[in-house]
C-alpha cells in the first residue's frame, strides 16, 4: 500500500538525513511513498503566530493537492508540519464558517477524507511486527530516551493516536527495532524549537535540560520524530559544551534512522554521518548481524 | 414438492399439529391459501414462484385456540412460510400474539415470487420486496426444504421512486401524497391482510372517541393512512400485502419501506429479523438522537 | 488590586478602580475609573478562538507548566486576566506571547480547555494589527522573514531566511559556528528548493494581507 | 385570508411537571410572547399520541408543538425518551408525506427555563407566519362537507335539551 | 349538565390585561354554562363562598376557574367543590394568570385568548368523570441502603421512632469512608472515637436488622408497599457462631496477595478477614479469589483453629425478600483515581501527575490512613515507598474536581476543609518538616471552618500557594511539583517526598444501577437527584424513596447527618398514617378489546403493567390482557399513547377529554 508524503521545508535541507532515513526505510519495508507534488510551506509558527488566515490556506492548500492527487493517507514526517496540518483540519470541520472562508481564499473545495499521519503512525499503521520481522542487527546496545516532543501527540481532542502526558508508541517502535528504552522526563517538554535562530538562549537551556535528565536517567541516544527538536538538540551541543565544560555529548537519532540501523543500513546510507554529534557506531552496536 | 407434501401428511397424521396452513394450486400461475386438516388432502400442497400470499397473516389467536385448543393435548399450528413470511412470525411472536412453542414453521430457500397472480415469473414480474431481499433462508423454521436458489437481479423501481420523492419539494410530495390518498375507498384491505393489523377493534372503528374519520373524505383517508403507516413503522416487516391487496393502487409499500429504512438508518433497526433483539416500539436508548428537539 | 477611593475626589467615582497593574504605584488622585471598554479586541479573540476569554478562572496551571515561562515578562495567564479585565494595552505590549513557543502544553492540561497557545497566537495577531511596539522586535522580525521566503518560493528557503533575518537585525556574527558545518555537510543547499505554482501561494498571500499585516 | 390580519394558531401539548411549570415560570417572570399559542396539559409528554397531532391539523391548527422535560428529567424517569423515538419516526413520515418540517415541532423545556419556553414559543409563532396558513390541510376541511355531531358546536344543543 | 364559569381577576394581575367581565359574558353564552360570573380574589373565602353559592343555587355539576395556574390553586378550588357537594375533579382551571395576563400586553389579544382557553377548559370539563382517590396501606418498615455514617444516621433514628429498619452495606462492616478517617475537621475529634458508639447502637438495636456484605438487587411496589430483594452475599462464615475472636485471621496463612481496601491498599490482609479491628458486625469474610480452599482444596488452617465451628466454605449467596414502605438511599461516594480510564469513560486520568505510577504520590483517604492511629503505619506520617518521613509535602487541592478536561465540572467541597486538616496533622506529627498547598480557591464556608484553615497558615506555618499545579515528576528520588503562585506572578518548584491530592469525589461505579433498579433518576455523574434542590432536598422524585449523604453530591460529615436526620423524619412523617392518599390520575385497559401485545409493558417506567389472564367458564385462559396495577401506576400516560388499538386511557386525561380540548382551540 502507498502512502502519501508530505516533506517539509526542512526535510529538503537541514533534515536531509531524515528524508533519507525515512524513504529507504519504508522502501526495504516495501511500502511506497508517493510525494505530494508541488507541496509548500505548511505555515508552522511564523503563519499562525501572526495571520491566523493565512497560516490554515497554506496548510490547507497542500490538503487541497493531496485530495487532488488521490492521497488518503499522507504522512508528515515533521512535528510542527503534522500539527499545523491536523490543527487546521480540525479547525474547518468544527467550524463551517472557516472552512468557507478558508475555501473561498483558494478558490478550492477542501476534500475531508485526508488523513494526515505522523511518522510513529506510520509505523504503526504498517505494524510493529514488520520491523522486528526485518531486524537484522542487534542494537541492545543503545538506551534511547524517547524524545517526543511537544507538538508530536497534542493536543488530544484531535490526535487521539496516543495519551498527550505519557506516551509509548516511540517506545514500542524503538523496542520492535531491538533498542533498550529507559522512562525519564522530559519526553515532551519543548526544545524552544522557534526561537532556534532568534532567542538562542532559550533554546540553548531547554535543550541542556532535555539532554541532561535523558542523560541522568541512563539514556546514551536520544530518539526523535521532529526535525526541530533534532535540530536543536544535535546542533546546539556544542554551544552547551562551550557554556558548561562537564556537558555530556550525546547523540541524536531520528526513529527511522534507528530503525535502518537495526534493519541492516550503514551510518552513511541514513545519513547519520550529517549530524553535529557523532554516532559512534561501534560503541553502540555488536556487529553482529542476526541471522 | 413431493417431500412437502409427504411431510405435512406425516405431520398431520402424527397429530403432531392440528392443521397445516398451506398454498394450494388454483391454476397455472395461481396458488391459494388453504388451511388443511386432513392429511390427504396435503397431496395438493405446493410451493413456487407463485405463492405470494404471507401466511402468517391466518395467524391468530382467536384461529390457534380454535384449531389447536380443541383436544385436551393442545397442538400446534404449522404453517408453510417464506423466509420473509417467517419476519412477520417473529414479529408475531415479539408482540406475543403467538407463541413459537405454538407453531411449527415449514420454511423454503426463496428465489422470489412473482407480484401478482396470473403473470409469469421472470425478471420483469419480479414482486418489489424480492428485489431487494436480503434474506433467501428463513432465520427461524422448524423443517427447511429446497436448494438455495437465487433471485434475478432487477431493478428496485421502489427505492427510486422513494428518492424521486424524497427529492420533490414539500408541496410537491403532499400533492402526490393527496392525490395518492385521495383514491382510498377505506375497504381496509390493506389492514385485513396484513399479518401485523391484529387488532380486534382497530383504532379507525373506535367512536368515542373518533380517531379516525371513517368515511372516505380525504381527510379521513389522510390520517387513515398516515396512522396506518404510524402504527407500522418499525414494525413492519415488509411482506408488501397491503400494497398488493390495496384495489386502489395506493403505493403503501412505498412508505413502509421508508419508514423501514429510516429504522434502519438511525437505530439500525430491522423488524421481524430476530426474536432476541427488543422491538424498537417500546424500547429506548439514552443516547437517541436529540436533533429534532430545541 | 483593590478598591481604591479617593476621598477627596469632588465627583462620586465608582468605587471600583483600576490601578495600573503594571507599576505598583498609584498617585492618589490621579486614578482613571474601572469602566465598561467597547474595544473589539475579546470579539476579534472569539472569532479566531471560538473561545471565550471569561472561560478562564485563573488557576495558573498554563503559567505552572510553561517550559518559557522564565523569559517572559508577565505569566500566561495573567495575559488572560489582563484581556478579561480590559487592560489591553499592557497584554499587547507584553513579550509573552512573543515568547510562547505554541507547545500546546498550556492546552493540553488546562482544565477549562481554554486553548491557550491559539490565543497567544490571536493576542500577537492583534497586536501586530494594532501596531503595538513590540517588546521582542527580533523575534517579529524572523517571522516576517520567514514569510517572506515562504512568499516568494513556496517553501522556506533557510539560507535565505538566516540572510534576511541577519540583514534585518544587523545581527551578522552569531551562528557563525553551525552554518558553515551545514554547508559543509550538505545540509543547506544553495538554491531555494521552489513551489512550481508560486502564483497560487502569492494569491494567498495577497486575500490574507488586507489588513496590511507584514507591512508596518 | 387575508393575509395581513391573519393570525396562526398553535396547539401545545406540554407535559404537566417540565413545560407547563416553565410556562408558569415565564408568566411569573412577565416575560412577553405571542398569543397564539393555546397549551394543552398532558402529565407527560410520552402521552401524547401522534392523532392527537392530526387532529389539531384537522381543527385547523396551523403549527403543533410538543415540549416535556428534559431526557434524564423526566418526572416519570422514562416517558420522554419514548417520546423522543415516537416523535423521531412520526416527524419523518409527516416529512415524506409532505407536512413541512416546522409544522410540527419538539422541545425539551424544564421548570426552570421559563425564558426558553418564550423563546420556543416566539419562535414556532415566527416560523409558522413565515409559512402561512397550512392551507393544504385546510383545504381538505373546507371539501368536508359531513358534519360530527361530536365536537360540533349543534352537539350542545343536545346538552341543552338534556338540562 | 349545568356547569358554571368564575373568572378571577386576581386582584389587577389577570384584569389588568384581561377584561374579565367580557369574558364572564361571553362564556354565559357558550353551551353548557348555566352561571357565569367574575371576582377579585376567587381564591380567597368570599370567593370560595361565591364558589360555592352559585353551585348550590344552581345546582351545578361542574365548574371551570379561570384563574392563576392549577399548580397554584387547583386544590383550593377543588376543596371548595367538595364542600359544595361536586366531585373535585369536575373542576376545570383556566389558566388567565401565568399564561395569559402576565405575558401579553394588548387587551384585546389576551382576552381574547383568555376566552378560548376558558372555552377549552369547557369542552374538557363536560367529559370529566368523577373520580375518588385511591388509597392504599403502608407497611411500616424501612430499608436503608447503605451502612456509612449517613445511613447509620438515618437507620437510628427510625429506629428509635418505633419502625423497624432493614440496613443493607456491600461491605462486611458498617462504617463507611467516616471510619477510615484520622481525625474530623474543624475540631479535630477522633472520627472512629465518634463514629464507633453509633455503630455498635445499630447492631444492637432491636429495631434495626443488618444485612452486612449485602446487595439490593431488587425494588418492586410503590410507596408504602416496596418489595425489595436482597443478596447476601457468603461469607463462609456461620453468623451467630463467630464470636470474632481473630483466631482465623491470625493463623491464615495467605498474608499478602491481596490489599486491603480499608487501608486504601497501603496494607495487606488475609483471606480471612475483617476489614478493621473495630468492624460490626465482628465477623470475618472469607475472599474466594485467594483462599487456597477454593484453588486446591488443602489448607483449612482457620477451620482447625475456629472452636466454634463457624466456617462454612460451602456457604452460598442467599436472597433475602422484603416488604417495605419506604427507602432511604445513602450509598456515599469514592475518590477520583488519578489513573489512565478507559476511552468509554466520562472520566480522564491525570497523565501529568504519571496516571498513579509514583507511590508517594497518594490521595486524601490514603493521607487518612497513614495519619490514622489504627492506621499501617500506627499514625506516623511515612512514605508509602520506602517509609521515609517526608520532611517536604505538597497538598494538591481540586484534582478532578473544578476540571472539566478531566470530565468533572463540580467543586467537591469538603477538599478544602480536609486539606487544611491533613497540613495540620502533618505539621503537628512532624515538626521540622515543611507542608505546601497548591489551590484555587479555598471554600471553607461552615461553622468555625474559615478560622480552621486560618490556624493552619497561621500558627502551623503551612505554606499556601495559589496555583494549580502543572506537573509532576520523579528526580533523583525527589517528586518534583511544577506550579506557579498567581498572586505573586512567580513560577513555584518544589522538590517534594511526597505528594497528596485532594481528589474528588465521585458517585460508586454502580450508583446508576442501583438508581436504576430502585427507579430514581440521576445526573450525568450517577449522582441522585433530589426532587427539588431548594424545597425537597431529600426526597428523590420517586415517592417513598428518600436520599441522604454524598450519594447526591459531594458533602461534609455535619451535612450528611443533617440531611440523613431529614429523610428520616420524611420516612417516619409517611409512616405517622395507616394508610396513603393519591391522586386518581391512573391508567385503566379497557379488557374488551385489549389485544395483549404488551407494548404498554415494554414502556412503562414504573413496571405497572401486569399480565392478567381472562379465563372463560371453564377456567381456561382464553385472553391476556394488559392489568395495571392502580398502586404502582404513577399516571404518566406514556402507554396510552403507546397503545395500537386504544385500549388504554387515563384517567383525567382521557382521550376524548384531550380530544375535545384540541376541536375547542
Amino acid at each position: 500500500m502507498n502512502y502519501g508524503y508530505f516533506p517539509g521545508c526542512s526535510q529538503t535541507s537541514s533534515a536531509k538525513e531524515y528524508d533519507l532515513s525515512l524513504r529507504k526505510v519504508f522502501e526495504k519495508l516495501g511500502f511506497g511513498l508517493e510525494e505530494l507534488c508541488d507541496w509548500s510551506c505548511c505555515g508552522a509558527t511564523s503563519a499562525h503566530a501572526t495571520n491566523h488566515k493565512l497560516s490554515n490556506a497554506l496548510a490547507l492548500r497542500n490538503i487541497v493537492l493531496a485530495g487532488k492527487q488521490g492521497i488518503k493517507n499522507m504522512v508528515a514526517p515533521c512535528a510542527a508540519c503534522y500539527n499545523r496540518l491536523i490543527t487546521s483540519q480540525h479547525e474547518i470541520s468544527m467550524h463551517p464558517e472557516r472552512k468557507n472562508e478558508t475555501e473561498e481564499l483558494l478558490s478550492e473545495k477542501i476534500p475531508a477524507d485526508v488523513k494526515v499521519i505522523n511518522v510513529l503512525e506510520l509505523f504503526f499503521k504498517i505494524g510493529l511486527a514488520k520491523i522486528s520481522e526485518n531486524r537484522k542487527r542487534d542494537l541492545n546496545g543503545i538506551k534511547a530516551a524517547c524524545y517526543y516532543g511537544c507538538l508530536l501527540v497534542r493536543p488530544m481532542n484531535i490526535n487521539n493516536f496516543d495519551d498527550a502526558e505519557q506516551p509509548t508508541s516511540m517506545e514500542m517502535i524503538a523496542e520492535a527495532a531491538g533498542a533498550t528504552t529507559i522512562d525519564w522526563n522530559y519526553k515532551l517538554e519543548c526544545c524552544g524549537a522557534a526561537h532556534s535562530i532568534v532567542r538562542k538562549d532559550i533554546v540553548l537551556n531547554l535543550s541542556k535540560k532535555i539532554i541532561d535528565d535523558a542523560v541522568l536517567n541512563g539514556a546514551n541516544v536520544i530518539i526523535t520524530a521532529c526535525p526541530m527538536c533534532h535540530t536543536n538538540l544535535d546542533m546546539r551541543q556544542r554551544a552547551m559544551k562551550r557554556k558548561y565544560p562537564e556537558h555530556l555529548m550525546i547523540p541524536v537519532l531520528y526513529i527511522t534512522e534507528l530503525v535502518g540501523l537495526a534493519m541492516g543500513m550503514n551510518v552513511k546510507d541514513l545519513g547519520i554521518d550529517l549530524h553535529y554529534v557523532n554516532f559512534n557506531y561501534d560503541e553502540y552496536i555488536a556487529e553482529k548481524l542476526i541471522a | 414438492m413431493e417431500v412437502l407434501r409427504k411431510y405435512a401428511s406425516e405431520l398431520l397424521e402424527k397429530k403432531a399439529v392440528a392443521a397445516v396452513i398451506g398454498y394450494v394450486r388454483v391454476s397455472d400461475k395461481r396458488t391459494r391459501p388453504a388451511i388443511i386438516t386432513n392429511p390427504e388432502d396435503t397431496s395438493s400442497l405446493v410451493f413456487d414462484n407463485y405463492c405470494l400470499n404471507n401466511l402468517s397473516v391466518y395467524l391468530t389467536k382467536a384461529r390457534i385456540k380454535a384449531l389447536c385448543r380443541t383436544s385436551d393435548k393442545p397442538m400446534k399450528l404449522a404453517i408453510t412460510a417464506k423466509p420473509c413470511d417467517v419476519h412477520s412470525i417473529v414479529a408475531l411472536i415479539q408482540e406475543n400474539q403467538i407463541h413459537r412453542d405454538d407453531i411449527h414453521i415449514i420454511s423454503f430457500n426463496c428465489g422470489g415470487v412473482v407480484k401478482d397472480f396470473g403473470l409469469e415469473f421472470s425478471k420483469e414480474t419480479l414482486a418489489s420486496k424480492c428485489i431487494h431481499c436480503e434474506s433467501q433462508k428463513p432465520v427461524y423454521f422448524d423443517k427447511l426444504f429446497g436448494e438455495e436458489k437465487k433471485i434475478p437481479a432487477a431493478e428496485d423501481k421502489q427505492l427510486q421512486k422513494i428518492n424521486e420523492i424524497d427529492s420533490m419539494s414539500t408541496e410537491e410530495r403532499f400533492e402526490f401524497f393527496k392525490k395518492e390518498f385521495d383514491k382510498c375507498i377505506k375497504c381496509y384491505a390493506c389492514r385485513a391482510v396484513c399479518p401485523l393489523c391484529y387488532c380486534q377493534r382497530c383504532i379507525t372503528d373506535k367512536t368515542i372517541p373518533c380517531w379516525i374519520e371513517s368515511s372516505s373524505h380525504q381527510r379521513g383517508n389522510f390520517s387513515w393512512n398516515i396512522v396506518r403507516a404510524f402504527h407500522l413503522s418499525a414494525r413492519c416487516t415488509g411482506c408488501g400485502e397491503c400494497e398488493r391487496a390495496c384495489p386502489m393502487d395506493i403505493p403503501l409499500g412505498l412508505i413502509n419501506r421508508t419508514m423501514a429504512i429510516e429504522a434502519k438508518k438511525s437505530f439500525s433497526f430491522v423488524s421481524g429479523r430476530s426474536l432476541e433483539i427488543p422491538t424498537l416500539v417500546g424500547s429506548f436508548d439514552v443516547k437517541d438522537s436529540d436533533e429534532l428537539f430545541m | 488590586m483593590g478598591a481604591y477611593v479617593n476621598k477627596d475626589a469632588k465627583k462620586l467615582q465608582p468605587s471600583f478602580v483600576s490601578a495600573n497593574l503594571l507599576t505598583d504605584t498609584l498617585p492618589e488622585n490621579n486614578h482613571t475609573p474601572f469602566q465598561k471598554n467597547n474595544s473589539d479586541i475579546p470579539e476579534e479573540i472569539r472569532n479566531r478562538t471560538f473561545q471565550d476569554v471569561s472561560l478562564c478562572y485563573q488557576c495558573g496551571k498554563c503559567s505552572a507548566g510553561c517550559p518559557v515561562r522564565y523569559y517572559m515578562d508577565i505569566a500566561p495567564n495573567k495575559i488572560v486576566r489582563l484581556i478579561q479585565l480590559g487592560f489591553y494595552d499592557e497584554a499587547l505590549k507584553s513579550s509573552t506571547p512573543w515568547i510562547c513557543a505554541g507547545c500546546l502544553t498550556c492546552s493540553v492540561r488546562c482544565p477549562k480547555e481554554f486553548n491557550l497557545a491559539g490565543f497567544m497566537d490571536a493576542v500577537r495577531e492583534i497586536a501586530v494589527k494594532k501596531k503595538v511596539k513590540v517588546k521582542e522586535k527580533d523575534i517579529l522580525k524572523f517571522h516576517k522573514a520567514f514569510l517572506n521566503q515562504i512568499k516568494r518560493y513556496g517553501r522556506l528557503y533557510e539560507i535565505g531566511l538566516v540572510g534576511e533575518y541577519k540583514m534585518k537585525t544587523l545581527d551578522l556574527l552569531s551562528d557563525v559556528e553551525t552554518a558553515p558545518g551545514l554547508f559543509l555537510k550538505g545540509k543547506l543547499g544553495l538554491l531555494p528548493d521552489k513551489v512550481k505554482d508560486r502564483k497560487s501561494i502569492k494569491k494567498i498571500f495577497k486575500k490574507t494581507d488586507k489588513k496590511k499585516i507584514n507591512k508596518h | 385570508m387575508d393575509k395581513e390580519k391573519w393570525e396562526p394558531k398553535i396547539a401545545a401539548f406540554v407535559c404537566n411537571w417540565c413545560t407547563y411549570t416553565g410556562a408558569d415560570l415565564a408568566g411569573t417572570s412577565r416575560i412577553k410572547y405571542p398569543s397564539n399559542t393555546k397549551l394543552i396539559r398532558v402529565m407527560c409528554s410520552g402521552s401524547v399520541d401522534p392523532v392527537f397531532i392530526l387532529k389539531a391539523f384537522e381543527r385547523g391548527a396551523d403549527g403543533v408543538l410538543v415540549s416535556g422535560c428534559h431526557p434524564n428529567d423526566c418526572h416519570y424517569n422514562a416517558g420522554n425518551f419514548h417520546a423522543r423515538r415516537r416523535w423521531d419516526f412520526f416527524h419523518k413520515l409527516l416529512d415524506f408525506i409532505g407536512i413541512e418540517k416546522e409544522r410540527l415541532q419538539f422541545s425539551w423545556i424544564s421548570a426552570s427555563e421559563g425564558k426558553k419556553f418564550a423563546d420556543v414559543i416566539s419562535k414556532i409563532t415566527k416560523d409558522i407566519k413565515s409559512l402561512g396558513p397550512f392551507k393544504a390541510y385546510k383545504q381538505m376541511n373546507s371539501e368536508f362537507t359531513v358534519n360530527f355531531p361530536e365536537y360540533n358546536e349543534s352537539s350542545n344543543s343536545i346538552n341543552k335539551e338534556l338540562q | 349538565m349545568k356547569i358554571g364559569v368564575f373568572i378571577c381577576h386576581c386582584g389587577e394581575n389577570i384584569s389588568r390585561t384581561v377584561d374579565c367581565p367580557k369574558v364572564a359574558e361571553v362564556c354565559r353564552n357558550f353551551p353548557g354554562v348555566e352561571y357565569s360570573t367574575n371576582y377579585k380574589y376567587m381564591c380567597s373565602d368570599p370567593g370560595q363562598k361565591l364558589i360555592k353559592d352559585a353551585v348550590l343555587e344552581n345546582k351545578l355539576d361542574a365548574i371551570v376557574v379561570g384563574s392563576c395556574s392549577p399548580h397554584m390553586h387547583e386544590r383550593t378550588f377543588r376543596n371548595a367543590a367538595i364542600s359544595a357537594g361536586i366531585n373535585p375533579f369536575l373542576v376545570e382551571i383556566a389558566n388567565l394568570r401565568e399564561q395569559c395576563s402576565w405575558v401579553h400586553d394588548d387587551v384585546e389579544e389576551a382576552t381574547q385568548k383568555a376566552i378560548e382557553l376558558v372555552r377549552m377548559a369547557l369542552e374538557k370539563v363536560k367529559r370529566d368523570k368523577p373520580l375518588t382517590k385511591i388509597k392504599v396501606n403502608v407497611t411500616k418498615r424501612i430499608l436503608v441502603i447503605g451502612g456509612g455514617i449517613a445511613g447509620i444516621q438515618a437507620a437510628l433514628d427510625v429506629a428509635n421512632a418505633g419502625y423497624e429498619v432493614i440496613l443493607v452495606e456491600k461491605e462486611p462492616s458498617i462504617g463507611g469512608h467516616m471510619s477510615q478517617l484520622s481525625e474530623t475537621f474543624p475540631t479535630l475529634d477522633c472520627s472512629q472515637c465518634i463514629l464507633t458508639p453509633r455503630m455498635v447502637e445499630v447492631y444492637q438495636h432491636p429495631k434495626i436488622k443488618l444485612f452486612t456484605y449485602s446487595e439490593v438487587v431488587k425494588v418492586e411496589g410503590f410507596i408504602g408497599n416496596f418489595k425489595a430483594t436482597i443478596k447476601k452475599k457468603a461469607r463462609h462464615i456461620i453468623d451467630d457462631r463467630c464470636s470474632g475472636c481473630g483466631l482465623c485471621m491470625e493463623n491464615c496463612p495467605i498474608k499478602k496477595k491481596a490489599y486491603n481496601s480499608f487501608e486504601e491498599n497501603l496494607a495487606f490482609r488475609p483471606a480471612i478477614y475483617t476489614p478493621f479491628p473495630q468492624a460490626v458486625p465482628n465477623i470475618p469474610v472469607i475472599d474466594e479469589t485467594i483462599c487456597t480452599h477454593y484453588k486446591n482444596g488443602k489448607c483449612g488452617m482457620c477451620v482447625k483453629v475456629c472452636d466454634r465451628e463457624a466456617i462454612d466454605f460451602d456457604q452460598e449467596d442467599t436472597m433475602f425478600v422484603a416488604d417495605i414502605g419506604a427507602i432511604i438511599v445513602a450509598t456515599g461516594f469514592k475518590l477520583y483515581n488519578i489513573e489512565k480510564k478507559s476511552s468509554g469513560s466520562i472520566y480522564k486520568g491525570y497523565g501529568e501527575y504519571g496516571y498513579g505510577k509514583y507511590r508517594d504520590v497518594i490521595d486524601g483517604l490514603q493521607f487518612e490512613r497513614i495519619a490514622s492511629a489504627s492506621g499501617p503505619t500506627s499514625g506516623e506520617i511515612k512514605r508509602p515507598s520506602d517509609g521515609k518521613v517526608p520532611k517536604k509535602i505538597v497538598f494538591i487541592q481540586c484534582v478532578g474536581s473544578r476540571d472539566e478536561s478531566k470530565g468533572i465540572s463540580y467543586c467537591s467541597k469538603i477538599c478544602c476543609m480536609y486539606t487544611a486538616k491533613h497540613a495540620m496533622l502533618y505539621k503537628h506529627k512532624v515538626h521540622d518538616g515543611e507542608a505546601y498547598v497548591f489551590y484555587m480557591d479555598i471554600r471553607a464556608g461552615g461553622k468555625m471552618y474559615e478560622e480552621f484553615v486560618r490556624r493552619a497558615i497561621e500558627e502551623d506555618n503551612v505554606k499556601y500557594i495559589r496555583g494549580r499545579v502543572s506537573r509532576i515528576y520523579e528526580e533523583k528520588g525527589k517528586y518534583i511539583v511544577k506550579g506557579e503562585d498567581t498572586i505573586a506572578g512567580m513560577p513555584v518548584v518544589v522538590d517534594a517526598d511526597m505528594v497528596v491530592l485532594a481528589s474528588a469525589m465521585i458517585p460508586h461505579d454502580n450508583a446508576p444501577l442501583l438508581a436504576r433498579t430502585i427507579g430514581i433518576p440521576y445526573d450525568k455523574y450517577g449522582f441522585y437527584n433530589e426532587a427539588h434542590p431548594k424545597l425537597r432536598p431529600v426526597e428523590s422524585t420517586t415517592s417513598g424513596v428518600f436520599l441522604a449523604g454524598a450519594c447526591q453530591s459531594p458533602r461534609d460529615i455535619p451535612d450528611t447527618v443533617s440531611m440523613a436526620s431529614a429523610a428520616a423524619s420524611k420516612a417516619i412523617i409517611l409512616f405517622s398514617s395507616d394508610q396513603l392518599e393519591r391522586e386518581p390520575v391512573v391508567a385503566k385497559v379497557n379488557e374488551d378489546i385489549c389485544q395483549g401485545c404488551f407494548y404498554c409493558k415494554k414502556v412503562c417506567p414504573f413496571g405497572a403493567i401486569e399480565v392478567k389472564d381472562i379465563k372463560d367458564i371453564n377456567g381456561i385462559v382464553f385472553k391476556e390482557v394488559a392489568y395495571i396495577n392502580q398502586g404502582v401506576c404513577k399516571g404518566c400516560g406514556t402507554c396510552t399513547a403507546t397503545c395500537l388499538s386504544k385500549s388504554i386511557e387515563l384517567a383525567g386525561f382521557n382521550n376524548e377529554e384531550i380530544f375535545a380540548q384540541i376541536a375547542a382551540l
